[in-house]
């Protein structure tokens, strides 16, 4: 075999490894150089994932798998440490380098205040090791053991402003929430691992056995194992009913919430369900419970953001939305749908860090302000981060002819074919998607300034990255234009008869300006004193002020969707919210109770250990002799 | 069938032997050390004493063949007692480096015994490793428990040291009371002290022996509970490892755990008595049913307080309490391979956490969790060495403790035990949050405790071992798993 | 005959039980356990005449309880004392600094 | 009635009625003497059981030493003599109950069971026996018993020890 650079793609990792490494042991004497370090390292390992993407592009969609070393050979099975290099993983790891490597540069303007900025570049250089190792396992074991990995950074980074009382709750929360989509997962690789022929846990042999229908599982099991993987890409993803971690997790740096809670490590779950795809294509069930899981989450999500008047919790909720997009496509079982997926995955990455870091820009020009009503006018000062910003909304809104236009409606497209109600919601969402957005951005880029700052154009270290992600949100999309594009051939390794539906590209279009027009002319320009006015008493400000077309807008548009989407908040803070803390009192509670024996009287200890012993051999002798 | 010990049969027991013959030499040269001289030499004399005979073990291993069986079956050495023995070893010697530099004068008058008592403890243990005779097994126990209860009371000065003490023997004799009384009753049955012997006899017993039968394996189960420190037994265990000089701690953890499990591996056999041959049901099933709820109940226990805790080795009494749930649970899968691994990462991880409290708590001169508040900068290296550590505890992947309990579910899940399985994992996950708890005090720079930390360099190396096998056999694990599977 | 034996020591056993968990005093209470102890050598004396296979073992067995007994109860005695000197107590129930 | 049978029930009321005084005594001197008559009458039950050995060694070693070390703690650690009951009904409550049910247990179990009358006459020259026994089948538990006598005797004597400060 000639020279490949897949062979080497093992080393993509080291990179951030080696960084992590550095960071960790040398750490103090080098707080001037850190991000330095962490940064170069990136760009190696950006570099090499690029050309590695070059190499694919050459040739033909070809896999290549490779075991490093066997890991473990008990009895008659044998699991390989090793790494996988096919056209999905390169795309991972393009995104994942790239986003990484940008972020990398951003929190270097971004966190130059804080004092443990090592502590800061190690987990993130951890972080994207963990996740790039994620992304090119060769076995489902492997997988779950970065996955494991990459939850920990995420929890780590959560809490790391851990002088915050929210900050404290909010790593709290994501752990406990997250952790139940984990166990999931772990019980599906034991069940693969039993059920497998020759316990085979690779994805190459999963792939294999499910799709020459050589499995040893019944039915039930498959659906079974479906979904409990699924289980774990609802934990991670941010998927109804486990979503709630995820607009909490927005207590840590903006620039993780850009990188791991918007692009990457989020998207992880969808990866998952797209590398076990053959899995979920044996079981109808089980791709319909992920469709309707995608689209309901898609749905309900876009119309919490509505509600929100933080600029970070508002993307939170727009990157669960359109994550849900991608389980969505992912339900419909379609190669072609899969692909449309794996697509939102690629563009959905670029344009959502672009207005995280956007957001992060602003918010350190305002000095940690984070609500929107207390923004405003900030696009008279900060020119590139508005117009970045900008772009990114219109990416995210599936304006043509941005990045996210091309997917979203690759998306449209194929639920239009295979599922009209997953369509509709999907239409829907797409008109609240741009009116959200367009909400936060007129509010804050128009109308006064209320924030009581002068805001600053920040410094080029935090410009420059997100004029290249603008580039990209507005770029990547093109690598798919229905009937130019390559993208599904590349990704999936068969052609795809494609049929262009015009129709549903121009009306998603028209449904997306139609959400933009609306909030141009609820939010633009607004002042203060406006702003007040209008969440105080509605009608009398109607006749008063004469806005009919606003007001009546508000009142049957938006005040019932508002509505709506308070509602459905209330089963994050009742239902979720109410699961967590009552496993953290029962576990309380069972703590004081083993507290309690502890009285210090040895006599009583004795006594515990003789009514314990009486009662299990009542239980357990008795049960046979009575 | 010979019932006598030929010189020629000693060569078998020379791991043993030389224990014993350490013992009598080393007490003797410390009753005649000089005076002002430093009795870190008995320690380094017993450490030698520890490796050769280790070394013995290993040369006996590789030459052994099958099962070498003296005394008419009381007397075996096969593989896993010398995987066994070995563990034993390695865990005494590494407490023994840990305590170079963590026993100090003021806290143990007596620094000698401190190391001569560690060596009969370890003999106890080994000794146990190899006996299928109830009388032996039972004085190897005695040696070990007694041996460990003066160890404890060695911190003269220290009134809470002496009452922990004083409870230790009353509770542990009150415990060796319930075991006598249930051996008791196997030897009044099996009418031998063979286990063998026993567990032949007691199959061909008519059912109205089973009452007894079963009342013989609870009565068992106080004292191994109670030794293994498994809920509803456990409540000893905080107090003690609270009170008792570190070094001492990580020995009762360790070593007094993996006798204890060599003891029911012995006993557990001999309870494959068949209760109804319709439906394959033996004694053994409802006794390994027991064992998975005192199983179930130590890991909610243990890592549910352990939530709780503010004092470091409290907080660790009630992990090795949860530990010791893991242990029931392999153990009653019958996996000694396993058994073995994860005793192994059990080994590593906790005399490595306890070296580190140890070198902590000199430094602050208390046991509070905050000792490790800023660690990372003011001791960086050990930080990250002991955030492995920690992970390993906690069992997150890629390190030993993972793979050791992924083992162990695996076992589980095999055995379709699913409830055992769900209980462990939500309580290992339990587990996670006052482990990460502890790491992220590490990296709290504002409320650092110490403005300097010396660890010392036996401590530090001790440390160090412990990082690097944990490390290195979840990377590698086959190179461990083939000495264990090694026939 | 063996059942009247094997009472008489259950009912010691228990005695003793009774003795070590409610005494104060920290001596009765080791010379309870002790009381535990012998109960479990009257019963394996007695098995070793009236059980199955009868047979010397027992005696040995016994032998080496009652050493190992007194073993127990010299240690147990001088950390009593070391106990008793620095904190001047010998009640069971007043040990109690190590309750959180 | 035999007369075995008029020993067996002497010694055993003699035995437990020792260590029910020894619960109920209300000098700590009494309580010793108690356990000691018990000790002895459980010497008596061992010949009864055709363990001349073993009755002189439990002499020796509980009625002896163990009892004559309980005086020496109770000497080397002062009581006070007088009782106030505690605050502890509900312990003594459900340690009651724990100690009967066990003593069911036992009961139960004991009359459950049923063991061949078959009695084996046991040698005559019993202490050679045992001798014999211990230093061939037994000799691994022997030499370990003495390193364990060796090490409890250290032991007693380095905690015990007041330290010269």
């Amino acid at each position: 075999m000639d020279f490949t650079i897949s062979t080497y793609a093992w080393i993509i990792p080291l990179f951030p490894f080696v960084s992590f490494l550095i960071l960790l042991v040398l750490g103090r004497q080098m707080k001037g150089i850190a991000s330095t370090i962490s940064i170069f390292a990136m760009l190696l390992a950006t570099v090499s994932a690029l050309l590695l993407l070059g190499e694919t592009l050459k040739n033909e969609a070809q896999s290549y798998t490779s075991s490093v070393f066997n890991w473990l050979d008990i009895g008659d099975f044998s699991i390989s440490f090793g790494y996988e290099v096919n056209n999905v993983n390169v795309l991972m790891l393009v995104i994942v380098t790239v986003v990484s490597l940008l972020v990398n540069v951003f929190s270097k303007g971004y966190m130059a205040d804080d004092e443990r900025m090592t502590v800061f570049y190690s987990y993130i250089s951890l972080f994207t090791f963990s996740m790039l190792m994620l992304v090119i396992s060769d076995n489902i074991l492997q997988l779950y053991i970065f996955w494991e990995l990459v939850g920990l950074c995420s929890f780590l980074l959560i809490g790391f402003w851990y002088q915050k009382k929210e900050a404290k709750a909010a790593a709290k929360k994501a752990f406990i929430v997250t952790r139940i989509g984990d166990i999931g997962l772990f019980i599906a690789v034991i069940l693969l691992f039993w059920y497998m022929p020759e316990h085979m846990l690779s994805f190459t042999a999963i792939h294999n056995a499910f799709e020459t229908n050589a499995h040893g599982f019944s039915d039930g099991m498959v659906t079974l194992v479906a979904l409990l993987i699924f289980v774990g890409a609802v934990g991670k993803s941010g998927q109804f009913p486990l979503h709630t971690w995820l607009p909490d997790a927005m207590e840590g740096p903006t620039p993780i919430s850009a990188l791991i809670h918007a692009a990457t490590m989020v998207a992880a779950g969808v990866f998952l369900v797209a590398k076990t795809y053959d899995i979920f294509l044996a079981s109808e069930t089980a791709l319909l419970i992920v469709g309707t899981v995608g689209a309901f989450t898609a749905l309900f999500a876009a119309l919490i953001a509505i509600a929100q008047n933080d600029i970070k919790r508002i993307l939170a909720y727009s990157t669960v939305s359109q994550l849900g997009y991608m389980m969505l496509a992912l339900g419909l079982g379609t190669m072609a749908a899969y692909s449309a997926a794996m697509l939102h995955l690629f563009t959905h990455a670029f344009f959502k860090a672009l207005l995280f870091l956007g957001a992060g820009s602003i918010i350190y020009a305002l000095h940690h302000e984070q609500n929107i009503l207390k923004m405003g006018g900030i696009g008279k000062s900060m020119k590139v981060t508005t117009w970045t910003f900008a772009i990114g909304t219109l990416a995210l809104a599936g304006i043509f002819p941005l990045s996210g236009f091309w997917s979203k409606d690759a998306i449209l497209a194929q639920a239009y074919e295979h599922q009209p109600v997953f369509f509709a919601a999907a239409l829907i969402g797409v008109f609240l998607t741009a009116f959200y957005m367009s909400r936060l951005f007129f509010l804050v880029f128009t109308g006064d300034n209320r924030s009581g700052h002068t805001p600053k154009e920040s410094p080029w270290v935090m410009t420059l990255p997100l004029i290249i992600l603008a580039v990209l949100a507005v770029c990547a999309g093109w690598v798919a234009i229905p009937g130019i594009g390559t993208f599904n051939e590349w990704l999936v390794g068969e052609t795809m008869e494609e049929k262009i539906h015009w129709s549903i590209l121009i009306i998603s279009n028209v449904v997306a300006l139609l959400g933009i027009g609306l909030g141009y002319k609820m939010f633009r320009n607004k002042t203060a004193s406006s702003l007040h006015e209008q969440s105080g008493n509605g009608l009398q400000t109607v006749l008063a002020r004469k806005f009919y077309i606003d007001e009546l807008y508000d009142l049957i548009v938006v005040k019932p969707v508002r509505g709506l989407g308070a509602f459905l908040q209330l089963w994050d803070e009742f239902i979720v919210g109410g699961l967590v803390k009552g496993s953290i009192t029962t576990t309380r509670q069972i703590g004081k109770m083993g507290m309690r024996l502890q009285s210090g009287q040895m006599q009583v200890y004795a006594l515990i250990s003789v009514i314990g012993m009486l009662i299990l051999l009542l239980i357990f002798a008795g049960r046979r002799l009575i | 069938m010979d019932t006598r010990l030929f010189a020629a049969d000693l060569l078998d027991m020379l791991p043993e032997l030389t224990l014993f013959i350490a013992i009598i030499i080393i007490s003797l040269l410390d009753l005649f050390w000089p005076k002002n001289a430093s009795k870190k030499g008995i320690g380094v004399l017993t450490l030698i004493a520890l490796i050769v005979s280790a070394g013995f073990l290993i040369y006996q291993r590789i030459h052994l063949d099958g099962v070498i069986s003296l005394l008419n079956d009381s007397y075996l050495v096969y593989h896993y007692g010398i995987l066994f023995k070995l563990i034993v070893l390695l865990g005494v010697s590494l407490i023994v480096m840990m305590s170079f530099g963590a026993i100090r004068d003021k806290d143990i008058p007596h620094i000698g015994e401190y190391y001569v008592l560690l060596m009969p403890a370890a003999l106890g243990a080994m000794i146990m490793a190899s006996s299928a005779d109830i009388i032996t097994l039972f004085i190897g126990l005695e040696l070990l428990s007694i041996s460990s209860y003066i160890l404890v009371a060695l911190r003269k000065h220290h009134t809470k040291s002496n009452e922990a003490a004083f409870k230790y023997i009353v509770l542990g004799s009150i415990a060796s009371a319930f075991i006598l009384y249930g051996m008791s009753f196997l030897y009044g049955m099996g009418g031998s002290t063979n286990l063998f012997q026993i567990g032949a006899t007691l199959q061909s017993l008519e059912s109205s022996f089973h009452p007894m039968i079963y009342v013989s394996f609870f009565l068992l189960l106080v004292g191994f509970g109670f030794k293994l420190a498994a809920a509803p037994f456990h409540t000893w265990a905080p107090e003690v490892y609270s009170a008792a000089p570190t070094p001492v701690v990580s020995f009762l953890a360790v070593i007094s755990k993996a006798a204890m499990l060599i003891f029911m591996f012995m006993f557990l056999p001999v309870y494959f008595v068949p209760l109804d041959p319709v439906q394959n049901l033996t004694i053994y099933s409802d006794v390994v049913l027991t064992l998975h709820v005192v199983a179930a109940i130590s890991m909610i226990v243990g890592n549910i307080v352990a939530l709780m805790q503010k004092n470091v080795k409290r907080l660790l009494a009630f992990s090795s309490i949860a530990n010791a749930g893991y242990f029931l649970v392999v153990l009653s899968t019958d996996r000694p391979g396993e058994l073995v691994y994860y005793l192994v990462a059990y080994l590593l991880m906790t005399i490595g956490i306890f070296a580190v409290v140890t070198a902590l708590e000199n430094s602050a001169e208390h046991q509070d969790i905050s000792i490790f508040s800023g660690l990372y900068f003011t001791a960086p290296v050990t930080a990250v060495m002991t955030v492995i550590l920690l992970l390993s505890l906690a069992g997150i992947p890629l390190t030993m403790g993972f793979l050791g309990k992924f083992f162990i579910l695996l076992g589980v899940i095999q055995v379709k035990t699913y409830w055992l399985a769900a209980i462990m994992i939500v309580s290992s996950v339990i587990s996670f949050y006052y482990y990460f708890r502890i790491i992220r005090l590490m990296f709290m720079r504002s409320h650092s405790e110490h403005t300097t930390i010396k660890v010392p360099v036996t401590t530090m190396i001790v440390i160090a071992i412990c990082v690097v096998a944990t490390i290195f056999f979840a990377f590698f694990p086959q190179y461990m798993l083939s000495f264990i599977e090694w026939t | 005959m063996l059942n009247s034996y094997l009472l008489l020591s259950a009912s010691l056993f228990c005695i003793g039980l009774y003795g070590a968990l409610s005494k104060k005093n920290a001596v009765i209470v080791l010379l309870s356990i002790e009381l535990m102890l012998n109960a479990a050598n009257v019963n394996i004396i007695a098995f070793s005449k009236y059980g199955i296979n009868p047979s010397l073992t027992g005696h040995v067995f016994s032998l080496f309880s009652m050493t190992v007994a007194a073993a127990e109860v010299a240690v147990g005695i001088a950390i009593l004392i070391m106990l008793y000197r620095n904190r001047g107590i010998s009640d069971v129930t007043k040990m109690d600094v190590l309750k959180k | 009635m035999s007369g075995q049978f008029i020993f067996f029930m002497l010694f055993s009321v003699t035995a437990i009625g020792g260590a029910i005084m020894m619960l109920n005594m209300e000098r700590i001197m009494y309580m010793i003497a108690s356990a000691a008559v018990t000790f002895l009458s459980l010497a008596g039950i061992y010949v009864l059981l055709h363990a001349e050995f073993l009755a002189f060694v439990q002499i020796l070693i509980y009625a002896g030493a163990i009892t004559i070390l309980m005086i020496f703690g109770i000497v080397l650690t002062k009581h006070e003599e007088k009782r106030e009951e505690p605050k502890r009904r509900f312990y003594h409550i459900s340690l009651f109950a724990g100690v009967v049910g066990l003593f069911a247990v036992f009961y139960y179990v004991i009359n459950q069971s049923a063991f061949p009358a078959v009695t084996r006459e046991i040698a005559q020259d019993q202490t050679k026996e045992i001798g014999l026994l211990i230093y061939s089948q037994y000799v691994i538990p022997f030499e370990l018993v003495s390193i364990l006598l060796t090490i409890a005797l250290i032991g007693a004597i380095i905690i015990a020890k007041r330290e010269g400060k």
